[in-house]
């Protein structure tokens, strides 16, 4: 069994990214292998310097670099996603894997969400 | 009759192309919520005036390397008061 | 103190609080509005918004509740909330009066915001107050 | 003061165009200038033939076909998502005018409602 | 009687009643799932989802009332429901106990619906059962 | 492994182009709510084997002129049963 969590909604304009999160980590919680996939405006979780203080909402920067440390295997962001927002490597959080074939790497996972 | 297009949308949400569509030459465009993540995708052609809340843009770390006018809640309040017509998309 | 250019608005808002901005982003321009002298004839509950009305909100204390900072800052300011009581009553969201007529256990929305039909809208739809719309985002 | 309200979402999936359409009824009820605009998918609650029963949710042809005798002053719809949907003018409601020039159509209301 | 090739099913709802349609497309999966034979052992509802779980939502009589047709299904059925208790809180749908916790006037969630952590969900997709998504269309 | 995709989304919607991008040739695709109004929609170019729900196509009064398969919630039922794996978009 090993799980993806696919995020497609941009973070705080609402809370389903936020919600997929929480899901992600529960997985790892209990220790079920699981990996979250970044595409379309959701890759805009990724981006390093969020802010959110200003909108009065909890940031997930945190949490997001921690996933790895609690469990989550592996942070997956499109690269077709990444060249439309023009995010290079540098400007995303540390530990994000760029993928190329999203519909290849979808059948790698038996179980696949999208809140 | 001067109409200020509020849009909140992200770029691919099927809305945001509509409101582009509706921005007429001497309206004004302000883009709040996650509508500011436009500023930085290159292939969108925004009309004249755009203008972007600034505390939206920092929540997101959208620096908006485009030619964008940054406001706060209070002039949006302004502009609002200003304008003829306002829709929100 | 009204500023000379002072403007009524009416606010609707038809996103709900922790799903979307929609409450959040209408609560920052409503305190920007009266600060700048301005005034808020009304605010509107339509839709999803209506859930902002809900009273039950439980919100980890590191976190804004978004209802309680709305209904701090509408009583504050004596601004009249209505939720549309077309939409609330489909989503869970009544007073003691649905409560009592069908006949639940409880109610969940109470002063400062009231139950009241579309016409409270119409009415500021066709007076000189500005109108500004907050919908959920995405 | 004449208000549009635009219906950009289909029929039965979610609530919107539903309360959308109440927003143009209760103007209507109040004397009050309103015309309903259906673009993108919102041309499909223009549809001939629906029949909800199934799902178990109401209709609303009657409520929309009768929406000019309660007072509303027209139904709009766009010619390119007609098109886009092959929505003919025998596969439509009776009383429903298509517009080619939604953008230059907004101009003319001083009060715009996108539900 | 559970066919032979009978499957355990769990349904996991995150569109809102009123809003979406997937609580009356996720009814008809179950009920036809039920009447094939199948089991299905949990229906957890999350995010928007957790609206389907109050008891305040007032129906005009001639339409469906999605949370009383939801309860008297799963009590029939005899299935556990449980609404993610994160979710539910910060949406205003609580039980008796958290009313007490947050010393709030009402409680609006209660059999046969729990509060339960996201743990339950975990707990199903760990095991052998089939866990089908209904989510908000648009 | 034989996935089952079920899709609701209208056409417009994002997540109705990428569902669409990751149905495989041996994968089947059921569109059920607003996602059977692709079925009225010339320029999709649909996968393969296309089901959709009956009762979705009558609320909406789509009569369906492409090819596909018309089922009920108890046949959605057996390809769920049946399917190895299933993605809700």
């Amino acid at each position: 069994m090993s799980v993806l969590i696919v995020i497609d909604q941009a973070p705080y304009g609402n809370w389903s990214g936020r919600e997929a999160l929480d899901m992600a980590l529960s997985l790892a919680a209990f220790d079920q292998s699981v990996s979250l996939l970044f595409v379309d405006a959701g890759v805009n979780w990724l981006r390093k310097h969020q802010n959110p203080a200003p909108i009065q909402q909890k940031g997930v920067n945190r949490n997001l670099a921690g996933a790895q440390v609690f469990g989550v295997e592996e942070l997956l962001a499109d690269q077709s996603a990444l060249q439309q927002y023009r995010l290079e490597p540098d400007d995303l959080l540390d530990g994000v894997a760029v993928t190329e074939q999203v519909h290849e790497l979808l059948s790698n996972y038996s179980h696949v969400v999208c809140q | 009759m001067m109409t200020l297009h509020i849009l909140n949308k992200s770029p691919g949400h099927p809305r945001f192309g509509r409101c582009l569509d509706a921005v007429g030459e001497s309206d004004q465009l302000l883009l709040i919520e996650n509508a500011v993540l436009a500023l930085s995708v290159d292939d969108i052609a925004l009309p004249g005036r755009v203008i972007a809340l600034a505390s939206d843009l920092e929540a997101r770390g959208v620096s908006g390397h485009r030619e964008v006018e940054l406001i706060h809640y209070d002039d949006m309040v302004a502009l609002t008061a200003a304008a003829d017509r306002i829709i929100s998309w | 103190m009204p500023a000379s250019d002072s403007v009524n608005f009416t606010l609707v808002i038809t996103g709900a609080p922790y799903t979307s901005q929609a409450p959040q982003t209408a609560l920052h321009f409503a305190r920007a509005a009266i600060a700048a002298g301005h005034a808020i004839d009304r605010v509107f509950l339509y839709g999803d918004g209506v859930q902002l009305a809900s009273n039950l909100a439980c919100v980890p204390s590191d976190e804004p509740n978004w209802h309680r900072s709305w209904s701090e800052f509408l009583t504050a300011a004596n601004i009249p909330a209505v939720a549309c009581i077309a939409s609330a009553l489909r989503r869970g969201v009544i007073n003691e009066e649905e409560r009592a007529r069908y006949e639940l256990g409880a109610a969940n929305l109470a002063s400062p915001f009231r139950l009241l039909g579309l016409g409270e809208w119409v009415d500021r739809v066709a007076s000189t107050s500005k109108v500004i719309y907050f919908h959920a985002g995405g």
